[in-house]
């Protein structure tokens, strides 16, 4: 028992508990704020994108950060899992009463359609370098929102009627539209919830690290650090990259659908090349290979625009500044180095009794 | 003390390994860069259990062979063979699978993760468990990564750096980063290492120390070695057999004793005498 | 007939993501980054123009002339403020400062100009003329984009081969620590390189303008990450790639709408620059790098 | 580490600055409070903006009459039904007893459910799409139009193309990833193919290819097309039209309402539109008094002439100003007994406006007036007829 309470808090894992906590006290909070003094509307409808994007975030820090391939194209992942979960969710809903069942395999399903996505596209992808890799994983993104606003599919009573480029589908009585092209989905039922949320979050943070603490992830983490030396000592770059990178898409394949339920219409356009230049910033800015940093700055700025709607016309121009700030100032040298020394003499400040186990 | 026989090919090979299947073989091997001719037919018979010494003035190709070796590059003519396998379909990785490990000339630890932890990356194909394990944590990751773990431990131990297992490999001290680039290596069980100058910036201590390491690695885990060094002591001491490399080949094979008289070497190594002033 | 047409078609579009696509290039072989405010600066370069002819009534020349001396200098001023602090920085942290700089210029832009959109004034009237009997008509507008495009690309090649500058930029493209070694100043060269893509972009700005007359403060998004992936296409980092990969993007584009399908052009476009770097994977022209072991 | 400080910095800072704006307490409420969401920033701002300046001009006037107050909030939406959503609860959050929806289909239709199980009233000033006042499977009982419906455009157009036999071979532009516009392209064709009009010619763009229609021009010019129809807004419209005059291809163009606008545009040499035919419930040059008045008041507000979105807008207030006050809505009701109270009115009054005269609303919420076909002549607007 003390074994593992101390193997909890020790050095390695110390990132690992830091990251729960976090979420599981932000999840506390808000439970408690929503039930006793009550939360804005506003607030409750960011809660469940905010989680969403916090699962696509880690999903992608797994690819940028630990394995350490820039990827441009995660929000392709994120649609196929939300029309795909659209889709089942839709399909299942006679059949199937009980909510929190059918979001569960539509995210599920949602997962696996992402994750077969990534591993096709993986193949070609993992084959390049670079920015190269980069642009291709941007192209396939393109590709994918292509697709997806050429795409109808409707159901009636005679089953599924599915048609391409063109709207050639013509429903028999009762029957309904699961996606219309450019449209989208319209009237989805809205399944999702805020703990439906959480508990990907805790999933998503469960897979990276486990994966992370294994035979995979440290091979992961030596193929990026060490591309040649892996090689040298028998870990296939390829494979364990694709591995991190399908892993990734099953994960944001889940949020996409856990969004998709989240909104009544969803339209492929949303999904487009911004998304995932957004997510990428969340990514940076809470720090490569740092689970917990991007949880925080993902919270963080995803709410600052909406929390900005007060300044109207100037919020996305002050969103830019602070973006352009924040990398300026925490990329400073001189910058840097007065902060780390505040933290230190804080920390020998606030630790001064008591022995000190890390650090 | 060693003694080489002759193979009916005309190589050598230590009598104790005239029977066995050569460790390594190599014919005819070479590699163009852009129509510079870096290694050029370059032969080599290694048995199994020696320690054989590459040498050869700066910009010879001593590396490049190695690269070549475990197919970073891959060769423009010639065969390599791994225990008497064909190399020429293998990769990097395969050719590791196959028994060859190496270190490097310019070190190249996974700098972020622990001591135990680079070994542990080494071990990885010596692992047996699938990701879905690995993320639901069933009981045999964690009977798997114990197992691991007490391994990797007994390894560094062997090297005396068992205490330093939780310590950030790159802010171990260069001599330490070195021997860690070794017990990596060793860590796939190979049957062949390559060892990539491993005696560069040590004192005379460290290198006397390093010596006698690397006689016992070989007799430890009766393994061949291959090493490219600039410190003659060192190279004369331990090495069995000793190839000297210039301008891409070969200019000379033979014992400890047969290099140092060889007029050629000499040459090689100090220039023609008449060039100089 | 109709093939021709389309062919010619395509390279004035390709022309103009070449000419776009330069910047990007330049500014990677010499920073190792993707300038992704490019686009945004071809927009300020066209509103610039756009006022400079309507509301100045200055002259088309001088009014590009001043397009291009304002981008210039607005290339600049976000080299010297963004990013050269970063310039120790990762290269993800310069990524996100680009796309920082490209956000807050579109939305200054719309607050500055206004969201509706502007028609370009037009410059020429007349414009176009028929050849084999009428069966090939063909405007001049395309003609013309197609021959600046080449033009640049001929005294771009010069300017890199044979003056001071241009070597210098060659020299920090291929090493800094070397070129500084050698006496080059590689700070002032890089700004160099900015401010030639900057002056390049609004002459993109006006070409594009041209033809497709109606612009918005977004105008440079789409033909941003189009000319980007002609620059990745033929091989990000070489000059006469950007060349060619914008003539081929813009050629390809074309004759799929005209021959496959226009919804799909998009996705079979994307579809090529992929099975390209799959076969050739630094682009069509770009160079492979070793790395030493 | 020091990102995530820097960071928190920066949202307690933004925090702070809202705060500020949430007084505390709840004073006697002395206006109606009218919630709204729209694109004002990105692509799509340009309808967004023209619905705010209608409606705020359409508000102020109303207001400066002393009788019912009105006070209108218009949040950002970037014409994105996700951030609508969220819209649509700061809109809630903010105590808003009346919408006037959504500035355009793509977002409204994401929150039109919610109008509905909110039961609050809605009337879209733009918002042209069926899906915003049904679905499939149900009429969402709050939501009304004011413009339009887009099938109503396309079989409306088809009908006019056919009856006045504009011509024979019909080629059609339209935009791949908006609603609006293969909506209305889908009932065009669907109408064609029932009355017998030949359409020789398809070409979709999208937004990333948005500027450049030599490709699809070429395509019509080569099927010998000879009418041309426009289903999309003015903006890529007025290029579709240069770049037509550039390679000399003179098809007769017919527009829908989102063609509107185009004389308008900052530096558009309007002789390129002569002889384009357009539905309208709106033309600003119409000489009735109560656009007159609307256009010159609008000009003194903003220095530019109103578009069809800014009429729609203006008139949706007005709409609602009637509704509330022949309701008899006083300030302190609810949004849902509001709501009831104009459900009632809207499904029984008739209302005159500068979009149109004698509008009625059907209870699914589609408005009844008929589109109005005009041609370009000299820069203006003719009736077609």
């Amino acid at each position: 028992m003390k074994k593992t309470i101390r193997k909890i808090f020790d050095k390695k894992h110390i990132s690992r508990t830091i990251s729960y906590l976090v979420v599981i006290a932000g999840f506390v909070i808000i439970q408690l704020l929503m039930n006793t003094i009550g939360i804005k509307s506003l607030f409750r409808s960011l809660l469940v994108p905010t989680c969403c994007y916090i699962v696509v975030a880690l999903a992608l820090n797994l690819v940028v950060g630990v394995s350490g391939e820039l990827s441009l194209g995660h929000s392709g992942f994120m649609a196929v899992g939300a029309f795909t979960g659209i889709i089942i969710s839709g399909l299942l809903e006679p059949y199937l009463a009980i909510n929190w069942l059918r979001l569960l395999i539509a995210m599920f399903v949602g997962g696996i359609m992402a994750g077969i996505v990534g591993l096709f596209i993986s193949v070609p992808v993992l084959k390049l370098q670079g920015d190269y890799l980069a642009i291709v994983t941007l192209a396939f993104c393109q590709i994918i929102k292509s697709l997806l606003n050429n795409v109808y599919l409707g159901v009636d009573i005679n089953g599924l009627h599915f048609s391409f480029v063109e709207n050639r589908i013509s429903l028999a009585q009762g029957g309904r539209m699961l996606l219309s092209g450019p449209m989208g989905a319209i009237a989805i039922t809205r399944l999702a919830t805020f703990t439906a949320g959480f508990l990907l979050i805790l999933f998503t943070l469960l897979i990276i690290y486990n994966l992370t603490y294994s035979r995979f992830g440290r091979s992961i983490m030596a193929a990026r650090d060490n591309r040649i030396a892996a090689e040298s000592v028998g870990i296939h770059i390829r494979n364990t990259k694709m591995l991190a990178f399908v892993i990734s898409a099953i994960l944001a394949g889940m949020a996409g659908a856990l969004f998709g339920l989240n909104y009544s219409t969803l339209q492929p356009a949303k999904f487009d090349f911004n998304l995932s230049i957004l997510i990428l910033v969340y990514v940076v800015l809470g720090g490569l290979g740092n689970m917990t940093g991007t949880i925080i700055s993902t919270m963080i700025l995803y709410a600052l625009p909406e929390l900005l709607r007060g300044l109207q016309d100037y919020r996305m121009l002050i969103y830019s500044i602070i973006l352009i700030l924040i990398m300026l100032v925490t990329n400073n040298q001189t910058l840097k180095e007065k902060t780390e020394n505040l933290i230190t003499k804080i920390k020998s400040r606030f630790l001064k009794k008591g022995s000190v186990a890390h650090d | 003390m060693t003694k080489l026989v002759q193979y009916p090919s005309g190589a050598y090979v230590l009598e104790r390994d005239a029977d066995r299947t050569p460790v390594l073989e190599t014919y005819h091997l070479g590699i163009d860069f852009g129509g510079l001719s870096a290694v050029n037919n370059f032969n080599i018979i290694v048995g199994p259990t020696e320690i054989s010494g590459l040498i050869g003035p700066n910009g010879a190709g001593k590396t490049t062979v190695f690269n070549l070796l475990t197919k970073v590059y891959q060769p423009s003519k010639g065969t390599i063979l791994v225990n008497g396998h064909d190399t020429s379909k293998m990769s990097t990785v395969d050719v590791n699978k196959a028994g060859v490990a190496r270190t490097f000339q310019n070190i190249r630890l996974f700098e972020n993760m622990s001591v135990v932890d680079n070994v542990k990356v080494a071990m990885h194909n010596s692992m047996h468990y699938n990701p879905l394990t690995a993320i639901f944590r069933t009981p045999k990751y964690y009977k798997e990564e114990k197992r691991i773990h007490q391994k990797a431990l007994e390894l560094l131990d062997i090297f005396n750096m068992s205490d330093l297992a939780e310590t950030e490999a790159g802010s171990l001290p260069y001599g330490a980063q070195r021997k860690l680039e070794i017990v990596r290596a060793l860590a796939t069980k190979p049957s062949l290492l390559l060892l990539d100058e491993p005696a560069a910036g040590m004192n005379p201590n460290e290198t006397k120390e390093l010596m006698e390491t690397i006689r016992g690695i070989r007799d430890k885990f009766n393994i061949a070695i291959i090493l490219i060094e600039h410190d003659m002591s060192l190279v004369m001491n331990i090495c069995e057999g000793i190839a000297v490399l210039n301008y891409g080949r070969i200019i000379a094979k033979g014992t400890p004793k047969d290099i140092q008289n060889n007029p050629v070497v000499i040459e090689a190594y100090l220039g023609k005498p008449e060039q100089e002033d | 007939m109709a093939f021709l047409s389309y062919l010619i078609n395509g390279m004035g579009l390709g022309s103009v993501y070449a000419i776009i696509a330069l910047g990007y290039t330049m500014v990677y072989g010499i920073a190792k980054m993707l300038n992704f405010a490019h686009g945004d600066v071809i927009m300020i370069g066209a509103y610039t123009a756009f006022y400079c002819l309507t509301v100045f009534k200055f002259s088309t020349f001088t009014s590009i002339l001043i397009a291009v001396l304002l981008c210039t200098v607005l290339g600049i001023l976000i080299e010297r403020f963004a990013y050269k602090p970063l310039r120790k920085a990762s290269s993800l942290s310069v990524l996100i400062t680009a796309i920082g700089v490209s956000y807050f210029l579109q939305n200054l832009a719309q607050i500055l100009f206004g969201t509706n959109p502007k028609v370009f004034p037009e410059l020429m009237r007349n414009s176009t003329f028929s050849l084999f009997d009428g069966q090939l008509t063909l405007s001049y507008k395309t003609l013309l984009t197609i021959i600046v495009c080449i033009l640049i690309m001929i005294l771009l090649t010069i300017f890199v081969n044979k003056t001071k500058t241009g070597k210098a930029m060659r020299a920090c493209s291929q090493d800094k620590e070397a070129a500084q070694l050698m006496g080059i100043n590689v700070d002032n060269t890089i700004s160099i390189t900015f401010a030639l893509g900057s002056g390049l972009a609004a002459i993109a700005a006006v070409l594009l303008c041209m033809t497709y007359s109606t612009f918005t403060p977004t105008l440079g998004s789409m033909p941003g990450i189009k000319a980007f992936t002609a620059a990745v296409f033929g091989g990000i980092g070489s000059i006469p790639g950007a060349f060619v990969g914008g003539l081929l993007l813009g050629i390809i584009e074309t004759l799929t709408k005209a021959y496959l399908s226009t919804q799909l052009s998009d996705a079979i476009v994307f579809m090529v620059l992929i099975i390209v770097l799959l076969i050739r994977p630094t682009g069509l022209l770009g160079k492979k790098v070793h790395e030493k072991v | 580490m020091k990102k995530i400080i820097t960071l928190l910095l920066v949202s307690l800072l933004a925090l702070s600055s809202l705060a500020g704006c949430n007084k505390p307490g709840e004073p006697e409420a002395k206006t109606i409070k009218i919630g709204l969401s729209g694109p004002l920033t990105g692509g799509a701002a340009i309808y967004g903006v023209a619905v705010k300046n209608g409606a705020e001009l359409a508000i102020a006037e109303i207001n400066a009459k002393g009788g019912l107050q009105l006070e209108i909030n218009m949040q950002d939406d970037e014409a994105d039904a996700t951030k609508a959503d969220t819209a649509y609860d700061f809109l809630l959050d903010w105590g808003m007893q009346v919408s006037m929806f959504t500035v355009t289909s793509g977002a409204g239709s994401g929150v039109a459910p919610r109008y509905d199980e909110d039961h609050i009233f809605a009337l879209t000033p733009s918002g042209s799409a069926p899906a915003l006042v049904y679905s499939d499977t149900k009429v969402y009982a709050t939501t009304f139009q004011m413009c339009f419906s887009d099938p109503n455009q396309g079989v409306g157009s088809a009908d006019y193309i056919k009856e006045h036999n504009l011509g024979t071979k019909v080629a059609i532009i339209y935009k791949s990833d908006c609603v609006y516009s293969t909506g209305i392209t889908q009932k065009f064709v669907d109408r064609a193919a029932e009355i017998g009009l030949e359409i020789v010619f398809q070409g979709a763009f999208d937004d990333s290819s948005a500027t450049d229609f030599t490709t699809q021009l070429q395509g019509a010019k080569a099927a010998d097309a000879d009418v041309m129809f426009l289903p999309i807004y003015y903006t890529p419209a007025s290029s579709i039209l240069k770049q037509a005059a550039d390679m000399s291809y003179a098809p007769i163009f017919f527009g829908v309402d989102g063609m509107d606008g185009i004389l308008t545009m900052d530096g558009f040499d309007t002789s390129l539109a002569e002889g384009v035919y357009l539905l309208t419930p709106f033309a600003a040059d119409a000489t009735d008094d109560a656009t007159v008045h609307f256009v010159t008041e609008y000009q003194k507000a903003y220095g530019e002439i109103p578009n069809q979105f800014a009429a729609d807008a203006y008139d949706v207030v007005y709409a609602l100003y009637q509704a509330l006050v022949a309701g008899g809505v006083t300030y302190d009701m609810t949004a849902q007994e509001i709501a009831d109270i104009l459900i009632e009115q809207f499904t029984t009054m008739t209302f005159d406006g500068v979009t149109g005269t004698s509008v009625t609303w059907a209870a699914n919420g589609e408005v009844s007036k008929a589109p109005k076909a005009v041609i370009i002549r000299n820069g203006v607007y003719v009736n077609a007829e």
